[in-house]
């Protein structure tokens, strides 16, 4: 594990009109980990994660990327930097057939014109790598395929690329038994290749299951980021749903939002101003 | 390009049967198009006993030449046209020509056109006789200095270009000689009477009210500025001129609220075109004994001419009585009495 | 598993109490964030207004003022039934011509066939309802794109209406109630009643709407805002109407002319009614839901087919209103009624108030706040006095401009992620 | 547990173009029980609720309700027999509000004109028993919730009514902990009350934790429907990804449509022809 | 617990064997199931003609088939263009008097200032260039509703029209050259061979295509099938080249007509670039995307503005060539070109050929489709010899039974849900 993270969130504010969603957020992803970013509904998970990729501007705060401060504007500038994200609305070209949505945006090409054939292959390997076996042609548009199929290309169209940090909102959330597991399994594969993965998840067991560190979002505050063997399973639930958990989480419930305290004995993490 | 008009004549038609393609220019700039010299024309040819093909190219210079293609295509032997622009008349012209077809202009010449006559009122006299009239009226009025408005035609219509020269040529003096004062000189897009409204309301606004006289190039234009100037009264008071001798307009001049209106004999006009057309369908030539400068073109068009007529109060019959319109047109309801006032029985 | 989960009831979804100040802060963080509703429309009229006025004074006139209503009329009036169609996400081509269609059948049954007049209007009202059924019904029954259908109609109407003009003749209109519809006014005593018994149907909707609210827990506006709400109407309309009350005659010798003109009622009642239709009746609630997610609507057990039918009659009948407006102004018909930049004005006039063309977004309000726009362009532009050529560019220019002050007011709008 | 199942369907067929999605299934679905309906991703579960509830046109079968046969052709037809539905795709209209969305098509009206209030009054109370504590306005668009928030509030529509037969397609992927469990208890609760459910769900924890009966779609054939109790987490997996587990299942792996055996003590299920 | 499930690798999603007999049963279903592509306006185009045929059979004569590509050209042209902005589920009411615009500038070039015609066309379509730019950089970066930006358009060009025609003249084209455009055609073996060349050119990219996607052991279809488009094309390209190579001079002794005209081969260049474009460029790819789902398309990385910004330009483009094509076949320009029609002919051929109004769906052939669907009816309409009023009704009806041909047939994809 290297001492610098790969993605360094400080401070971040966003309000949409006059609901402030996410107040002095802090977060980091570190290479090759998985950080799993869990919270309830509505908590601010989508909100923070389509601020990393550039699709909502933020109020305030600071992105630092390898060490370096760097200001995303939009989801170009996010690509550019090496980083993928699975949105939870997963974000698909409905006209589009599968291989063109894997590919959209960064085709292949041979001189002018697009290579189908070979953007063909590559999507037929990834996705058999992801279970799944009842796409009837990769020729399909994506407005036919089932909410489970579409989750897959979704996932298959981020792993495609060689990027450093990928963020999953809630991957497997349609996906069918052995689905998930492929895609567990994927995730971990990710981080030991030395990418960051951030994953989040409703499914503790999936969390505990992949993830080295865990983050807390309680209404749009950061209430605890720590290593996953340092926490219980029962103490997530309690970060989820109560905002605190012992010495963990907010100093007193409904505080400021300077409030917090991560009780976290990694010294990246937790960053709190 | 090739062939001579004499030659071409009699190549064509002995080959085949005489037949004669018209094309009117559109249905909604006036009423007469459709509802008298479609009329008039088919009942020369029905009477001549000669296959005919009468269309509307509706405005749109595409379907103009779609109908010349159509008619090329469909067999006629004499084309006429009454052109949208120079440009597609010629065109349409050197094409039917460079097939043999005889060709006619009709009551628009074609300039740089090659067609063999030309048929028509004088479109500059028109304009001529509504600026004669307006001053007429004005000075039956005792109006002194009076301010003029200008309803012009469609700016994208050459016939409305020539209508205002004509009464240009009338009134320009008296702006130079400070007679008159032209307060307003606007462009009716697509002789759409419901703009006309508008633009003459605010002409109205923009000088204070202070109109004497208005200049409207048609029966419909005029109409539109008399509904304006009934909204504040000032109908009857203030002349306003037309052109085509509408029932509606002849309704506002027997209601004094329009001056005159200027009326084209259309049925002289279709008798003259279609004796011509039947003429040179068969491959027959005709002595028009008059011609016409196409200064484009730089040749005399043999031409047959017909002058327009002003209308006023005082011989409204004679268009009833020419049959242009009939009496129940113009005399219903309340009109009955002011005909009968009028002399018109 | 997730069955170890904490359960709790949460609290019911809360909001920050009704005071005044709150309000104001939500109002202003609400425009920041962009869902600024007519603002963008009045702010471009506003604009407008002030270069007109400063270029050419006579713009500032009682007697423009007026004008400013009759003129515009027909195009509002068409553009209101046009935003049914578009909250939809269809489109009319046809509701220009089928105005003409609607005002030649008044012509004719009025003048041709010396009916009185409300026969006229009824004849002409029932046309532009058969006419939006044929329409509504090739629409959603046979599954045409209303483009297609509705450019066949542009082109079938126009025929329509020159073979009921006789080829091609202007038929006048003579009756007197048709003709004062739009040329006439209503005695100010009349305006001034009218005025007041609108300003007091309003506060007695949103009083009664109050106490139902606030007797029942639910959140409310403060009543300080409610009657605010009541007190810049009752302004609006107070000055309104004091203004058109003036004399505007240009000799009140010939004839004394003040007072509200007809159409201002007739436009002020439809917009009440389609703006009742619309947001107090699941009648209008449908339309929207159909507009912005059709298969939604559907799902939730909706006849889409029927209420897609609907908006075109709807549509159609207001075309037919226009119609009429428009026959009166004339004082006649011809087979130009409707036509030239008629649709495309309307449909503008929609655009411009804010009405999406993809659907589920607009207010009949907007028609006539876009309408206002349009019809203060053509009103400016007709002082101005260019040649023909000029006057269109600079129309154009002066459209784009009333458009990019809406378009940049909006702009938060879009970056605040509320598209 | 009554004898005649409140919904019974026989031989559904349904192809789209070239593709068959649904052979010749055979489904029941009981008052007073939880019917869960499983298989892998793209089986065909959601493609068999449309059929259901009218969405989607039936090549072929036939459809009993309360023991009579019905024609569903529209999603009006399936309400007027008391069918409720939660789809997958959630279909909300993104431009109306929570509680304009919660009345589509059934709005609550005094007169001619729309009773806001009671129906404000009425959403507010659904939604607080579905443990939704992050929404902040009733008046909010539908566009702007979080995907958890969302699925909350189609949920909320659909046991609005006083229905006989819910159906929930996959209701709680996107719900957070505790908003999961809320909506189990719903399900048990509608059940306890005599009203049948299908409940679709990848989730094989909460199948067994709520359902009486389990249904198993494996290609588009239904391969087992029996009780939960004759049935173990295992084989139900197995049923799932391989179509067959011991004696329950397709007779032969990839055989014939008319090959399947339903191993169930259950006297009513596996109407098979 | 998840992670109790049985691994397994899937099988790569597999499909039935490329036979020539699955092939069919394929295409069979795929129609059935109404994804049938260009099907229903070759359907509404066999019946027309039939129809015209059967009612006049002059309208199955050489010349007259000549004729109908010269008569539909323009639209054809512009329609074209349009369909790359219908794409990103914008509109260009402008296209019709942008041509105009181009049109008069290529007239002034060429004909006032006398400069060579290449220099004409040049500026003609350089000035469509900077009006896309404009148009689309007012709507992509301002965030003005394309409706109103190209209303204004519609506006100001008009006017811009107007200015160059000197207010209200018009201006001849007398190069030979640009004359030629519109009203002269290829000699014959030119014809021929450009068919050939044509047919050439397709099989080889189709068996090339055959050969990579066989070699790398992707699906293919049948090489019976690839061979037996080949061999359609060359029939249909055969037997046109065949007819407009006839004599179609009524009388051969003053002039020999006949060759396929020379705007023939400028559509067929500009519908295989543009497809090609579409199709095969990962351009073609983001615009389709852009209008599919402008938000997963930004998601994904792709400059929306550019792409927006784009069409307008290509729009406007094709536009200056339409205007090219009419001021060549009317060998003039007037203040009218590009107006009364036009627009509404080339967005509802672009329409009729399958493009959707909303965006993602369309292709250029579309509007080839479209854009003879509407020449056969205005070169049908016009042999028929009806009053202007009923001409305008029949052609709207044939418009809509055109259209009801195709919907009708498009029937299934609904009930397929393949919508
Ligand atoms: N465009 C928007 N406008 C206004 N409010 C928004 C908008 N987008 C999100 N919100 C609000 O912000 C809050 C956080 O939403 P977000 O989607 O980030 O939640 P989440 O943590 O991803 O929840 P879930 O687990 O349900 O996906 C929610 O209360 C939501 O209503
Ligand atoms: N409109 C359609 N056109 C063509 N194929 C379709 C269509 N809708 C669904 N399919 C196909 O039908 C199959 C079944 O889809 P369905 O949505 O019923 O699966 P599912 O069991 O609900 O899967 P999931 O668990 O992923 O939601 C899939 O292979 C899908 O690709
Ligand atoms: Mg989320
Ligand atoms: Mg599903």
């Amino acid at each position: 594990m290297s001492a610098t993270p790969l993605l360094e969130l400080r401070g971040i504010d966003k309000s949409f009109g006059p609901v402030q969603v996410l107040r002095d957020v802090a977060f980091t992803a570190h290479p090759g980990e998985v950080t799993a970013l869990v919270g309830d509904n509505g908590a601010g998970k989508s909100t923070l994660v389509k601020c990393i990729s550039g699709i909502h501007p933020t109020d305030d705060g600071e992105f630092l990327f390898e060490g370096r401060p760097v200001s995303i504007n939009s989801p170009r500038d996010a690509a550019a930097l090496g980083i993928e994200v699975v949105y939870q609305d997963l974000a698909l070209c409905d006209n589009l057939d599968i291989v063109q949505n894997m590919f959209l945006g960064r085709e292949k090409r041979s001189g002018l014109v697009l290579d189908e054939p070979t953007m063909e292959q590559m999507a037929a390997e990834t996705l058999a790598g992801l279970s799944v076996r009842t796409v009837k042609s990769l020729r399909q548009h994506v407005s036919s395929l089932s909410g489970g199929q579409r989750q897959t290309v979704a996932i298959a169209k981020a792993v495609l690329w060689n990027s450093k940090l990928v963020i999953l909102d809630e991957p497997t959330a349609a996906l069918g038994v052995a689905q998930t597991a492929q895609v567990l399994e994927l995730v971990r594969r990710l981080a030991d290749k030395g990418l960051a993965v951030v994953l989040i998840s409703h499914n503790m067991n999936d969390v505990f299951a992949v993830s080295d560190r865990i983050a807390a979002l309680y209404l749009g505050q950061m209430v605890a980021q720590v290593r996953t063997t340092d926490i219980t399973h029962s103490q997530v639930v309690e970060l989820i749903t109560a905002g605190r958990s012992g010495n963990l989480g907010l100093v007193e419930a409904g505080a400021g939002s300077a409030g917090t305290a991560t009780g976290s004995t990694d010294t990246t993490s937790g960053a709190v101003r | 390009a090739c062939g001579d008009d004499s030659g071409s004549n009699e190549a064509g038609s002995d080959a085949k049967k005489p037949k004669i393609g018209v094309i009117l220019p559109d249905s909604k700039s006036s009423a007469r198009w459709e509802g008298a010299d479609r009329k008039f024309l088919e009942e020369a040819f029905k009477a001549a006993d000669v296959d005919y093909d009468i269309q509307n190219a509706q405005g749109d210079k595409n379907a103009f030449q779609t109908i010349a293609d159509q008619m090329i295509t469909g067999g006629v032997t004499a084309l006429m046209i009454v052109n949208l622009d120079d440009g597609t008349g010629k065109a349409v012209l050197d094409k039917a020509k460079s097939q043999g077809v005889g060709t006619i202009d009709y009551d628009r010449l074609t300039l740089g056109g090659s067609a063999q006559y030309y048929v028509s009122f004088d479109n500059e006299a028109v304009g001529k006789l509504q600026g004669e009239g307006l001053a007429k009226c004005l000075t039956d009025k005792g109006v002194q200095n009076p301010s003029i408005a200008y309803l012009n035609g469609s700016p994208t219509d050459n016939n409305a270009t020539l209508f205002k020269n004509g009464y240009d040529s009338v009134l320009k003096p008296k702006f130079d000689a400070k007679e008159y004062t032209l307060v307003a000189d606007d462009a009716v897009p697509a002789w759409d009477n419901a703009q006309a409204a508008t633009i003459f309301e605010q002409q109205l606004t923009k000088t204070g009210g202070k109109i004497d006289g208005v200049l409207a190039a048609n029966d419909g234009l005029g109409n539109a500025a008399i509904s304006v100037l009934k909204k504040n009264k000032l109908n009857g008071k203030v002349p306003v001129t037309g052109q085509d001798a509408t029932p509606q307009g002849l309704q506002n001049i027997l209601a004094g609220d329009q001056c005159m209106t200027v009326y084209k004999a259309i049925k002289e006009e279709a008798k003259a075109a279609s004796e011509l057309a039947i003429a040179v369908a068969k491959g027959e030539k005709k002595e028009t004994g008059q011609t016409v400068r196409d200064p484009k073109g730089n040749r005399d068009v043999p031409s047959v001419l017909l002058t327009p007529k002003a209308i006023y109060k005082e011989n409204v019959s004679e268009v009833i009585a020419d049959g242009f319109v009939t009496k129940d047109e113009v005399c219903t309801g309340a009109y009955a009495k002011l005909c009968a006032d009028a002399g018109i029985s | 598993m997730t069955t170890t989960a904490v359960k709790k009831e949460g609290p019911a979804p809360v909001a920050p109490a009704p005071t005044v100040g709150n309000h104001i802060r939500d109002y202003v963080s609400r425009v920041r964030g962009g869902d600024i509703g007519a603002l963008p429309a009045v702010l471009g009229l506003v604009v407008l207004c002030t270069v007109f006025a400063v270029m050419r004074p006579s713009f500032l006139t009682a007697g423009n003022f007026a004008n400013l209503f009759t003129q515009g009329a027909a195009v509002t009036l068409i553009a209101m039934g046009l935003v049914f169609v578009l909250l939809l996400g269809e489109i009319d081509l046809s509701a220009g011509f089928a105005s003409g269609v609607c005002a030649a059948i008044l012509a004719n049954v009025a003048t041709v066939l010396g009916y009185p007049w409300y026969v006229a209007v009824l004849a002409a009202i029932a046309t532009g309802v058969v006419i939006g059924t044929t329409l509504g019904v090739l629409v959603a029954k046979i599954g045409i794109p209303s483009f297609v259908v509705t450019l066949a109609g542009f082109l079938a109407f126009q025929g329509i209406v020159l073979m009921l003009m006789d080829d091609g003749a202007n038929i006048s209109i003579r009756d007197q109630t048709l003709v004062a519809i739009a040329n006439r006014n209503l005695p100010p005593v009349l305006g001034w009643s009218l005025a007041a018994a609108a300003v007091a149907g309003y506060a007695a909707v949103q009083l009664l709407r109050y106490r139902n609210r606030a007797a029942r827990g639910l959140l409310t506006d403060p009543i300080t805002v409610v009657a605010a709400r009541i007190g810049a109407l009752a302004l609006i309309l107070g000055v309104a109407v004091y203004i058109l009350n003036l004399e505007r005659s240009r000799n009140v010798l010939f004839t004394s002319l003040k007072g509200v003109p007809i159409v201002v009622p007739i436009i002020a009642i439809l917009l009440v009614l389609w703006t009742f239709v619309l947001q107090r009746t699941s009648y209008g609630r449908h339309v929207y839901a159909v507009g912005g997610n059709s298969e939604a609507a559907r799902r939730a057990g909706i006849n889409v087919d029927r209420i897609r039918i609907s908006v075109f009659v709807i549509c159609s009948s207001m075309a037919a209103v226009g119609g009429i407006v428009a026959a009166s102004r004339a004082n006649s018909v011809d087979p130009n009624t409707g036509g030239s930049n008629v649709l495309l004005y309307a449909v503008g006039a929609a655009v411009i108030g804010g009405t999406s063309l993809f659907g589920g977004k607009g207010r009949v309000l907007d028609a006539v706040l876009g309408g206002a726009v349009v019809a203060v362009i053509d009103n400016g532009m007709g002082l101005m006095g260019y040649s023909s050529g000029v006057k269109y560019v600079v129309t154009g220019v002066v459209l784009l401009l009333a458009a990019s002050v809406d378009a940049l007011s909006r702009r938060r709008s879009a970056a605040a992620g509320t598209r």
